[in-house]
């Protein structure tokens, strides 16, 4: 099935471009494809361990299985700032959502 | 009434979005402005890029201005954000917020930055005199 | 800096007092701005009428804008309050503080707003369809 | 000696003018030119029991000995609204100013 990725901030910059469509095995998970891209990008190691994942523009777990014409993005931790984020991880946030 | 939620290139433009909270029944308007600093993390800045993941950025505004609304109970809720390259000393994101008394409009208004800040997708590099960085919190 | 004070019969300026706490520096920018509802305590309002003690207002403002400054460390702060008849829909008072990062700046705007709304002498009729009357808290 | 008085908001409107200059006995209190008042403007009685008291410009109790050419105002509730209010009182706040 295709999966289409899109490439936003640090990770566009290292992998050059916006967009890609990946080919991925029927019943694949988003920590699958983020192993794909790895050992094709292994310089998005380090920021790709600090990411969220989106599928089709909602925040997701890594367990998440794809389907055929799924939007993917990795989500690198936004620039908040302030207290709040001393209080909170993203994550913590993105649970009790 | 249905949230001014926009997401532009252009200059944000303060009094449009402060129109658009305004109603006769309101009694106190809270503005947030995110306004570019000239240093950070003891670097010069030149100027910043933000990105964004704008269709996603889009509906998670709109679910945290749903979840101020119900809060709250406040109305009336505009939310800009810019992206692109920007100079120090402009906005990079303005949130207004009215109610009919002020108390409400001051937590929605910080629930809504703070949120958005750390769960919506709109990233920044900070381009300094010596070198550039996506900020990461 | 010094602090900006107004007191005025004259419309408010929302963008000057935002230019007058923007600087390099400023991250970000809280600004209250109080508004004629046109309704209070069940009674349909049909305008207000602000009477100031114009000197000791004056120096309220400043002494409350002092402790703001020494306990939020905000640096920029401009205050302006309307006196005279003002209708639905019009600023009454606006507030507007700056500050490197915003959670100093939105402590400080409530606290300025709260405090200058019970120890600032400054007092409202409001003017109903059936009668009017000093607002007393 | 002389004093001046100034009135504001409902104050005004009852006794009719915006200020007047009222001769004081040597080492009066506010408290003295309020109950002098209130002999002239029986008027003023309810909204009196609600003020409090400004001298040259700065609060400050009944028991304030005043001196020659000091600028005496009673102060109404302002119409301050919201949480705050219900929190503390006028009289609390400016007691801790």
């Amino acid at each position: 099935m295709n999966i289409r990725i899109r490439y936003f901030a640090s990770l566009r910059e290292i992998v050059g471009q916006s967009e890609e469509v990946l080919l991925v095995q029927e019943g694949g998970r988003v920590a699958d494809v983020c192993a794909l891209l790895l050992e094709r990008y292994p310089r998005l190691q380090s920021v790709m361990d600090r990411c969220i994942y989106a599928v089709n523009r909602r925040y997701v777990t890594p367990e998440t299985v794809l389907h055929d014409g799924d939007e993917l993005v990795f989500i690198p931790p936004m620039g908040g700032g302030g207290p709040f984020k001393a209080r909170f991880s993203v994550k913590e946030i993105l649970c009790n959502h | 009434m249905q949230p001014l939620v926009q997401l532009t290139r252009e200059p944000l433009d303060r009094d449009a979005l402060v129109a658009a909270v305004s109603h006769p029944s309101v009694g106190g308007i809270v503005v947030f402005e995110g306004v570019v600093r000239d240093n950070a993390r003891g670097k010069q800045v030149r100027y910043l890029e933000y990105d964004v993941y704008q269709e996603m950025a889009e509906l998670q505004i709109r679910s945290i201005i749903a979840e101020a609304r119900q809060h709250w109970g406040v109305e009336h809720v505009a939310v800009a954000h810019r992206f692109g390259r920007m100079e120090v000393g402009e906005a990079s994101v303005i949130i207004a917020v009215s109610s009919p008394h002020r108390a409400e409009a001051f937590e929605a208004c910080r629930y809504i930055i703070d949120t958005l800040k750390t769960t919506v997708p709109i990233w920044k590099k900070e381009v300094a005199i010596d070198g550039e960085e996506w900020v990461e919190g």
